[in-house]
Formats: C-alpha cells, structure tokens, sequence
C-alpha cells in the first residue's frame, strides 16, 4: 500500500485493511440498497485495492457510499470479518470534505446536518425544529406535508424544542470539531 | 582437549541472504576449542558431506558442529556422515540458524550477532557430549491401522499383502467409511460403492488382517517396534459367531424410526441394525440408546426371533491388548456442521442439505434410490443451488482453509442432478474453481459446458423461504458485482471437511500432533508427508487434512510401505538419548540416595531399583536404575532428582549448564 | 421520546410502573447524534453518546435501560469503541470534562424485558392475546453482531419468546432483521417504501395479524411511511405495526389510551379478550 | 530500537514449541532476534534451576514453552513442568526476581505465529522492565543450593 492510496488512509483511521478482501461479494448479495448503487460494496473494496487515483475520486464521487444505511448486515456475515461500514463513514467523511457528494446525495447530507443542527442548539432531537431546518436548507418544503397534520393530531409533534440545561457542555463537544459538519 | 570442527551452512541463500556466513564461520574459529570452521554453500549436499568427513578424518575432530537448518531435518544426515568418518555420530551438533535466526529475522548485525551466539552455544554442548551407542530393540511384525474408511482398507491390504499381520480397527459396526456412502465418484463418475465393496470383502477374507469393528483405542503405551495397544470392544449385543446375518431381527424390530447415519438423517433404520446393505461383516448391532430393551426395560423381541439365539444383551465392553510394531492412523474426516451458517437456513429449512446428504439422494442404495428429491415433499426440483465454500476459506464463521474437494464434488453433484433431472435448472455459486489434478478442470469444464451448469462467481449472503420456494440471494462479481436472486426448489451446501470429532482425544491419546483444527500432523509438510512426529505411527487419508479419494489411496499405500519397510527389518535402533543412574567411587558407588523420586516421575515405569554390594557381598544401597528399554528419554526424572544422580544422555545437566553459559556470554 | 415516538415512551412508562419498577431518566441527558453524526463525523458520533454514559454514572446508576434502539446501538458502540482505544476515551473524558469509568451495563428494551418482565409474566398478564404476529427486531438491536453478542443474530428469538408468553403465537418468518429503510424515512421516503414494503409484505404472506417492534426508527417507517410502502406494492396493507411495550400494556390490561395506541397512523383494532 | 536489548532465553521442549519455532521460520514469521533457544527432550527435563543460572550469566527474561496441557510427547513431562513452575514462582519472590521476567506459555507444532507473538510480547515486556541486575543474590543461591 501506498502512502498516497485512499485503502492507506482507511487502514490508518479504520484499521480495517482492505487488502484482506478476496472479492467473494457476499456483502453485496446481502446489502438491502444493493440495487440502487452505482458502486456495490465490494466494487468499492476492488477498486481501494488497486490504488487507482480515478476510481478513488470516482468512490468519493459516488452515491453508494451515501445510501449505505449501516445496516451492518455486510460486517455480520463477511467471512474476513472486514467492518465495511466503518469505511463508509470513513469515506462519506472524506467525500464531504473534498467537496465531492454526489447530487443525488446532498438532501440526506442536508437532512443529517440539519439534525446535528437540531442537536447542537437544544442537546435534543427536536422533530419539527428538524423538518424545518432540512425543508429550508433542501428546498423540498412541500414533502411530508400530508404526514404533519397527522402527527399533529396524534400528538406526536411539539411546537417548543425540549433544552438541555448544559448547553456550554454540549457545544464542546460540537467545538474543534470538523467543519463540515456546519 | 576439544577439537571441534564447525560447517556453516549457506543453504543456498535461505541462511546466507540474512546471516553474513563469513563472518560467522570466522568468529566460530576464534572459539576455545576448535579446531577448524568453514563455510559451504550446501552443507547437506554430496560434497558438503565429504567435505566434513574429509576435515572429520584430516584434523581428528571430536567433535562436530553443522550449523544449517533445524535438526528435526537435517540431523539423521549429518550424524551418519560423522559416523561414516569414523566419528560417533552422537559427538555431532547442529545449529539452527535457518528455522531459528534466517527465516525470522531482517539482514543486520544483530542477525549475524545472535547466529554466531547460537554456534557458540552448540560448540559449548559438543565439548560436553559423550559417544552413545544406539540401542537395539526387537520389532513386533504386527501393524494396528485405526479407521476402516477407504484409507485404513487400502493401508491393511497392502501391508498384509507384504506378508505382515494387521489388525484393524473400526468404531462403526461396518467398515468402508464416508466413500461407502458417495454416489458416484469424481472425474470418471465411477460408481463408489461397486468399486469399494471388492475391497472391503477382500479384508474380510485376507488371512492376514484381523477385524475389529465397532472397536475404538483405548490406551497406547510403548513405542517403535513394540507398542502395546489396548482396544475396547464396544458391546455389539449379538453374538457374531452365532449370528449369521439372516437380518430377520432388523425385520422385527420396533424402533424403526431411528435417522440413519449412513443416509445422513434423510433415511430411517431400526434399533438393532445393520448400517447398510453391503456391510463388512453383515452382522447388525443394537444401538443400546435407541434400544427399547435397553430404556425401558422390555421387549426382547429381536432375542424371539433371532433363529441362533445370537443376540445376548448382558454382553459387555471388552478390551483386547495388542502388540504391534507399526501404526498406520486412518480415522476420516467429517463435514462441518452448518448450524452456524443460520444466513443459509441449515437445519431449519429441510430442502437446504449438505453435499455429503446430496450424495445420499444420487446414490442408487439411498433414501430415494438414486432419485434427487426434495427431503420435505419428495418432489423433484426444478431449479438447485450449489453454494460452495460454506464454512470453507471462511475465518470468520468456519475454516481458514480450503477443503479442496468441495469444487470437484460440487461440479459432480451438478452434473448427477442435470443427467437425472432432465430440464432441470442448476446454478452454482463459487469464489474459484480449484480443479488442480488429472482430468479434474477437464471435468469441471464439461459441467460448465456440456451439461449446462450456471456457474456464478460470488458468494451468497442469505437463503429464505418465501412462498414454498427458496430465494437464494447472491452476487455476480463478474458482472460488476450484479446481485442476483434465484426462486430455488432445493440448496446443497459444500460443506468444509473438518477434523472428525475425538481426534483430539485421539491425537493425544497415541501422543502425535495436530493442527489448530484438529488434523493430525505430519512429521514435514512436503518430505515426510506420512511419518508422524511420533516414529512408528504413520499417517493416512483425511484424518492428515481434507483428500479426494485417489490421494488417500495413494498415502496410505504410502503409509504401508513405510510399515512395511520397517518391518523388513529384525531389529531396530533406538536413539540412545535415555536416562542414567551415575555411578562412583566406593564407598558411595553411586551419588543415588534411594528416594526414588524419578521413578514416580516416570511415564514409562522405566525406573526400578538396584542393590549396591560390597565386596562381601552385603548390600549397602539401594538405588534407582534405568531400563533402558523401556525409558523414552523425557527427562523428567532428571528434573526431579535433588542429588544430581540421575542425568539424561544428549542433554546432561554438563550439557545444558554449558549452553545456558555460553549463550549469555557473548563478550 | 416526546415526538414521534411518543407512544412508545408512555406505554414503556404505563408497564413499569404497573410492575412496580421505577425507572430515572438521566439528567440533562442528549441526543446520542444517531446516523447523522457517524455519517459526518466521527468523533461526535463517540463524544455524544459518552455524555450520557459519563451523566448516568454521575447520577450513580448501574444499568441503562435504552428503549431506542439506534441510542443503544450508538451507546453500546461507544462504550465499545472507548474501551477499545484508551486514546480517545482520555481525549473524550477531556472535553466533557467529566469522569468516564465507560463500565455502565447497557440494557435494550428486550434485555430489560427479558430481566424484569419475563420471571413475572405469568402474574402480570391478564388477558393473553391470541393472534399471530410477527416480531421484527431491525438493524440495530443486534448488528453488528461482533459487538452485540445476540444469540442466533440471523433469526433472534428474544421478542418471540415474550410475544409467545403474552399468548401469541410468534411467527417464523425471515425478514426478521432486515433493514427498514432507518435514516432516509425523511430524505428518500421511496427507498423506506421499498425495504420496508418487503418487510411488510412479507409478514403479511406468512399469516401476521401485527408486527411488533422494539425501535422507534422501525415503527416510524412501518406505520407513520405506510404511503410510501403501499405505494410501492401497489396495493392497500392495513397490518398495524405495535411496540413491544404496549403488546405488554395490552395484556396487562392497561387501558389502550394509556399505551398510546391511538396515536398510530395505521389503526390498531387488535381486540383483547377481557 | 530501544537502547537496551534485553537478553532473553528460551528453554523449550523439542516435539512441540521447537517444531512450533521452526514452523515460525517456515511461514518466515519475523520475530525479535533477542531470543535465543535452548532445545530440551521435554518441558519436564527443564531443572528450574537452570533458569536461576541463566538469571546468574546475565539473562533478563526467560521464555519457557513447551506442549499445550495432554499434547506432551511424554504424556506427562509438561504437567510435571506446570507444578515445578508453580513452586518455582514462590521461590522467585523469595529471592526478589520480578516473576513478570519468566514468560511461561504452551506452543503446539501448529503455532508458529503464536511463538513469534510469545517473542515479541516477551521482548516487550522485559524491556519496560529493564535490565536484570541483581546477578549477585541469585549467583549466591545457586552456589549455595546447587553446588555450582
């Protein structure tokens, strides 16, 4: 491996060593998104393995590494044992930071960092405070429309924000922290 | 005064490529007490040898030093080189610079640092080492095979051929094996049974192989040339010199829904039985968990109708001590238990089998005779999977290794289906095709081929039910990892082949190693490939590692002629590294108080007393003394002994303390 | 669990204090980041979590009943991960500013059941429900197994067991533990549609009258998603979709209401003998 | 590299850790060269007080290996061993020997990367501990007890 290869990094930040995989493919035939991807799993591990600076950037660039639902169901049944999923994360990480999500990915970046938005302001998950961060910053005000009413009336939505009271706490945990998570 | 000579060996370049062998060989020179050192590209080679007899004779060594690779390989040939000279072979050393320091090491100072130590070391012991002369010990010409599966058949036939005794044993009540219950057999799809059972009624008849079976070892004790082997008898409950093996009683029998071994649970047998037709001997047993006499306390009815009065439930486990000179072990291997697979539904969704059940199903003596049905509804199967290396390559779930029968068979189990269910769909999902042997890819490729087989390259992550069909989902990896989803009647899982189960037990019951699964070892992976570490215990078949049936035949062949090569002779030599009791000057004649320690220390019962006498006669001490035929050399007693007076040849307490100094003083 | 969830709080609440078991919430306790944070970043996705660890041992607790199962799954893969990697859990401990011994014995809904409920079944149920339903344990409760240590992770049987021992019948169907859908129910509801229209079809086609869950993320996309799944199998599906807890409110005979079954978007009519 | 080089020997039995180390070479397993091996029959030859005078000569640490539990070749040698270490690890104490510098552990034929992992865990080990210096209070013993 090559100090410059993405399958380095991986190594260094996961310890999860990507030359271990010996393409059985057994995390695609499993993988519930498999489908959808335009890069299956292990796809992705081949092409870490072979140090390609096009395929690294087409990884990167790719929509399957933000469909991945961690659903761990690859890391359960792989036979080495290779924690897929924790490369994803690695590698949506390192996506967002080279500024290289793929189109189709960036409302569920929108919706995740809108939660984390949620988080950092009340320390809690605030549902309504959530929808209308990912609605303003993903432009798709009109979705979930016929749901709202519904958990209104079943009492599942709370117009106030529940606040921890150690917020000074919280935010330094969401301080020195990457920034792309803003 | 010491005159050793030391022989550095390159060993090609595997010692010199990391050791600096010059330098080595001329620190050695320096060393008090040698007489000459020199280096050689291949020590173990013709001329190498003659070099060190030629030194051995030219400088009049006492002493030698082969610094090279392990002495578990090289040591019997250097040992005979210096006894060719004229030197005692047991005045020769080696060095491992090769297992020990080379191969483990990066090039560096350091390296060659710790090989000169290792020299140094072993120049120490040599100084201290005595001539011993071998001892020679009788052989019993009689060999015990464990395991009557095809190997430990061909094994016993062959030595009995050579004209020696065998007895063999075998925990079943028939012999032949896992190959008796195959269909066909792969690449030539010769049908198993018809080429087996010629064989197993050849042992039946040989005068020279006794039978034992539904027999087990119990204890072995003794060593090369004269083992004592105690094997119980497990209790038959019928009598096999009055049954003639009419099998009225298996008729009569209540129990009949007993899962039949040898179907593989996919066929049912009664309690008293006979495993399968074609048995060696045909005489049934009763299977006293499943007999109804036997947990109830009544029924009897096998006893009524038995025509000789055969049957005698008091019987009881007996056990036979034999002598034997040579063992050949030949227990099988077994098929990995695919419960952990639960992604597979093994054990929970009945259309999904192993391949050993698979072969039950094609075979024509099977549950279905020969008919590839479906266990749940008995209906043909319209489309089959094959899932190839199901615990096998698999760390996580099953075995690191490859089972390397499993792609054979699977493209055999492929093609029985395709040529007996004609339209019928099979797909086969691999990680490689290993088809390494004569006419084996040919075969696989004919599968491909000619009978149509859909082979997919990618592993499956899950089988489920839905609907009456079993969805089978898997990957294309060579479609650019496409997953692929197939509505399947029946999935046969190729199995990994693992150790059967008590071979542990087993192993360390006759003392010979295994491997982190549980096969027994060979004494060198690629030289002595059927010598076990233990000499005189000899190694055949899947019970070494997962085999097809050509290479078991071939080893245990192999394994017979080694019996019979030491057979050939009358009387063997023993390697004189055994205790003694030392012995002085009077009045103590010996430095022995009598507290004879060491011999409850003893694992051979090798240590009994001796009485010291004066001159007049009169006893004055009683001390330990060694037989030397039956001590093994371990050395324990050695340990135990607080007055320093029993030591052990080859590795004396001299010895040992000389190493132990000249390997830390290295300034 | 005072959003969308709400009914799982209360009825988790209505049993517990029906059995006499007291449970405290943690103060000032946060959200745990759930996907969001491990997608994005990964060293929030530990600190978050480990607030509430080193919180609770503050307020001196021994066990940590966590009813969502994506929080226990990010707290017991933190504790993990801490335990793990020395660094970190000092690097952490330092930004919290708090002590974090990370021993804290972390309880999922049906490890808690299973402890507090189960040797008391026999004595709490009072009117045994009698129809076939289809446990669904999700993702999260046991993925992934090297860390979750479920027992046959592949086909559990915690929840059947309980369902069982309420007087239903648990039926043996596959999708067991397959994925929902979980984190795209907002941002790619067709997808939720499609994994969980499989789920729900197939529960349907093996004879469930209800499916019971153990996680909010679960519940949300089987019953609040049910657009999105009908649409995807193209066809009307009215199998209502209960928590565990309320299963056990039910047959305990805690009023619906108080178990919160009204507050589904897919009517529960699951009548109790009484 | 660290500045001190612990000096280490390895007493271990022929027919399973020898074979294991050589099988270590086999696979070409890289290990610490500091360990150096003495070959005896069987755990159970190994007089205890060899490892005192290896302490004597200048030794840090001391690997002893030999046949896991009803592997020995001997049948019984390595459980003889087993007990003899028991004993000998009180008598360490008495005489003021870290206990920590004896590494004491069971390598099969088959565990060639378990012997390398034994070496290099050892190496470590002794290295934080240091060099071994009180050769005078074990040469006293020895001298005493053994008549060496």
């Amino acid at each position: 491996m090559n100090k410059e290869d993405l399958s380095f990094k991986i190594k260094q930040s996961t310890d999860v060593n990507v030359r271990e995989c010996y393409q059985c493919g057994k995390c695609t035939a499993g993988c519930p998104l498999a489908e959808h991807m335009d890069l299956r799993p292990s796809v992705i591990m081949r092409m870490l393995q072979s140090g390609d600076k096009e395929d690294e950037d087409k990884i990167l660039r790719s929509l399957s590494i933000w469909l991945c639902l961690t659903c761990e169901t690859c890391y359960s049944r792989c036979p080495m044992e290779l924690d897929i999923p924790k490369i994803m994360d690695h590698l949506r990480q390192r996506s967002l930071a080279e500024g290289k999500v793929h189109h189709d990915a960036r409302n569920i970046v929108t919706f995740h960092k809108s939660f984390l938005n949620t988080v950092e302001r009340n320390g809690r998950l605030h549902e309504i405070g959530l929808v209308l961060d990912y609605k303003m910053h993903s432009g798709k005000l009109f979705q979930d429309i016929t749901v709202a009413p519904g958990m209104f009336s079943r009492g599942k939505l709370s117009i106030l924000p529940e606040q921890i009271k150690d917020k000074k706490g919280l935010s330094r945990l969401f301080k020195n922290q990457d920034k792309n998570t803003k | 005064m010491s005159k050793i000579g030391v022989f550095i060996c390159h060993c090609g370049e595997n010692i010199s490529a990391t050791v600096d062998v010059e330098k080595v060989a001329e620190v050695a020179g320096t060393l008090d007490g040698v007489e000459y050192s020199t280096h050689y590209k291949y020590m173990c080679s013709d001329p190498g040898q003659s070099l060190i007899k030629q030194t051995i004779k030219e400088k009049g060594l006492t002493g030698v030093v082969v610094a090279a690779c392990s002495p578990r390989m090289h040591e019997p040939t250097f040992r005979k080189a210096c006894a060719e000279a004229g030197l005692n072979p047991y005045l020769c050393e080696m060095a491992n610079l090769r297992e020990h320091c080379s191969w483990v090491h990066e090039k560096s100072d350091a390296t060659t640092q710790k090989a000169s130590d290792i020299v140094r070391t072993l120049v120490e012991k040599v100084k201290h080492n005595k001539p011993l002369q071998s001892i020679k010990v009788p052989i019993t010409k009689k060999a015990l095979v464990i395991g009557g599966g095809i190997a430990g058949i061909q094994a016993s036939l062959d030595i009995a051929n050579a004209g020696h005794q065998v007895v063999l044993v075998e925990k079943d009540p028939s012999i032949g094996g896992h190959m008796s219950q195959l269909s066909e057999t792969f690449p030539t799809l010769d049908c198993s049974q018809c080429i087996l059972t010629p064989r197993m009624v050849e042992v039946a008849q040989h005068p020279n192989i006794t039978m034992m079976t539904y027999s087990e070892l119990e204890k072995l004790e003794g060593s090369i040339g004269n083992f004592k082997a105690t094997i119980r008898k497990k209790a038959k409950s019928v009598d096999e010199k009055m049954c003639t093996g009419c099998g009225l009683c298996t008729t009569k029998c209540p129990n009949k829904k007993i899962p039949s071994e040898f179907n593989t649970g996919l066929g049912t047998r009664t309690a008293i039985y006979v495993p399968f037709p074609q048995a060696v001997p045909n005489k049934p047993v009763i299977d006293k968990a499943n007999c109804t006499y036997y947990q109830k306390g009544k029924c009897k009815i096998c006893e009524k109708t038995c025509p000789t009065g055969a049957i005698c439930f008091d019987q009881e486990d007996e056990f036979v001590e034999l002598e034997v000179g040579a063992i050949v072990v030949a227990t099988g291997f077994n098929v990995m238990e695919t419960s952990e697979f639960a992604e597979y539904g093994y054990g929970k969704y009945k259309d999904v089998i192993n391949g050993l059940q698979f072969e039950r199903l094609a075979s024509a003596s099977g549950p279905t005779l020969g008919e590839i049905r479906r266990p749940s509804d008995g209906k043909i199967p319209e489309k089959i999977v094959f899932i190839a290396c199901a615990g096998s390559r698999d760390p996580a779930k099953g075995k690191p290794y490859c089972s390397k029968i499993c792609c054979m068979y699977t493209a055999k189990h492929a093609m029985l289906y395709q040529h007996k269910v004609h339209g019928g769909h099979s797909y086969v999902f691999y990680m490689d095709i290993r088809a390494a042997g004569k006419n084996y890819d040919e075969f696989t490729r004919r599968a491909i081929v000619e009978d149509e087989v859909n082979y997919i390259r990618g592993r499956v992550s899950r089988v489920y039910e839905e609907n009456g069909k079993l969805i089978v989902k898997g990957v294309d990896t060579l479609l650019n990892a496409k997953p692929v989803e197939i509505e399947a009647d029946m999935v046969v899982l190729a199995t990994a082949g693992v150790a059967n189960p008590g071979s542990e037990e087993l192993a360390q019951r006759m003392h010979i190693s295994y491997d982190a699964y549980n096969f027994f070892s060979e004494a060198h992976p690629k030289l002595k490939p059927v010598e076990t570490n233990t000499v005189g215990i000899f190694l055949a078949g899947a019970c070494q590692a997962p085999k097809d049936i050509p290479e078991t035949v071939s080893q245990a062949s192999g394994a017979a002629a080694k019996v019979a090569i030491l057979f050939s002779q009358d009387e063997l030599s023993r390697d004189p590294a055994i205790a003694v009791v030392n012995r002085c000057a009077p009045p103590l004649f010996s430095t022995c108080v009598g507290c004879f320690m060491c011999a409850t220390a003893c694992p051979y019962n090798a240590i009994g007393e001796e009485l010291i006498k004066n001159r007049n006669g009169e006893v004055i001490k009683r001390v330990a003394k060694v037989n030397p035929g039956l001590c093994q050399g371990c050395g324990t007693c050695v340990a135990f002994c607080r007055s320093k007076s029993i030591d052990i040849d080859g590795y004396t307490n001299e010895q040992m303390y000389s190493e132990v100094m000249a390997l830390l003083n290295n300034d | 669990m005072t959003g969308s969830s709400r009914e799982y709080n209360e009825s988790l609440l209505a049993i517990s204090k029906a059995a006499g078991i007291e449970l405290v919430e943690i103060t000032d306790w946060n959200c745990c980041g759930a996907t969001a944070a491990h997608n994005l970043n990964k060293e929030l996705s530990v600190s978050l979590p480990a607030r509430n660890l080193a919180l609770a041992e503050f307020d001196g607790m021994e066990e940590l009943v966590v009813p969502c199962a994506a929080c226990y799954n990010r707290l017991v893969m933190t504790q993990h991960e801490l335990n793990e990697d020395s660094n970190l859990k000092a690097r952490i401990a330092e930004k919290l500013k708090m002590p974090l011994k990370n021993s804290i014995k972390i309880l999922n809904v049906l490890q808690f059941l299973e402890k507090y409920f189960i040797p008391r079944l026999d004595e709490l149920v009072k009117y045994p429900l009698t129809y076939d339903v289809a446990c669904y344990y999700g993702c999260l409760l046991v993925r992934p197994n090297k860390v979750m240590h479920v027992e046959r992770w592949e086909d559990p049987m915690a929840m059947d067991i309980i369902m069982q021992k309420l007087g239903a019948n648990a039926i043996d169907w596959p999708f067991k533990t397959e994925c929902c859908g979980a984190g795209f129910s907002v941002s790619k509801p067709e997808i939720v549609g499609e994994l969980s229209g499989k789920i729900v079809r197939n529960a349907v086609g093996n004879g469930a009258k209800a499916i019971v869950v153990a996680c909010p993320m679960c519940h949300s996309n089987l019953d609040m998603r049910r657009p999105a799944i009908e649409s995807y199998l193209n066809k009307k599906v009215d199998i209502p979709v209960i928590y565990i807890t309320q299963a056990i409110a039910l047959a305990m005979g805690i009023a619906p209401k108080e178990a919160g079954i009204q507050r589904h978007f897919v009517p529960v009519n699951l009548t109790v003998n009484r | 590299m660290n500045e001190f080089e612990p000096k280490i020997v390895a007493f271990v039995c022929n027919w399973c850790t020898y074979a294991g180390a050589d099988l270590t070479g086999t696979s070409r397993i890289k290990y610490a060269q500091n360990v150096k091996i003495i070959r005896f029959p069987c755990t159970g030859r190994i007089d205890f007080m060899l490892l005192l005078k290896a302490f004597s000569e200048g030794a840090d640490g001391i690997i002893v290996s030999g046949c896991h539990p009803n592997d020995c070749h001997y049948t019984s040698g390595n459980f003889h061993a087993r007990r003899r270490w028991i004993t000998f690890r009180g008598l360490l104490d008495l005489l003021g020997i870290d206990v920590r510098r004896i590494q004491y552990s069971w390598v099969s034929a088959a565990e060639g990367a378990k012997w390398a992992d034994i070496v290099n865990t050892t190496v470590t080990n002794i290295s934080e501990l240091g060099p071994y210096a009180d050769y005078a209070k074990v040469a006293n013993y020895l001298e005493k007890e053994a008549n060496l």
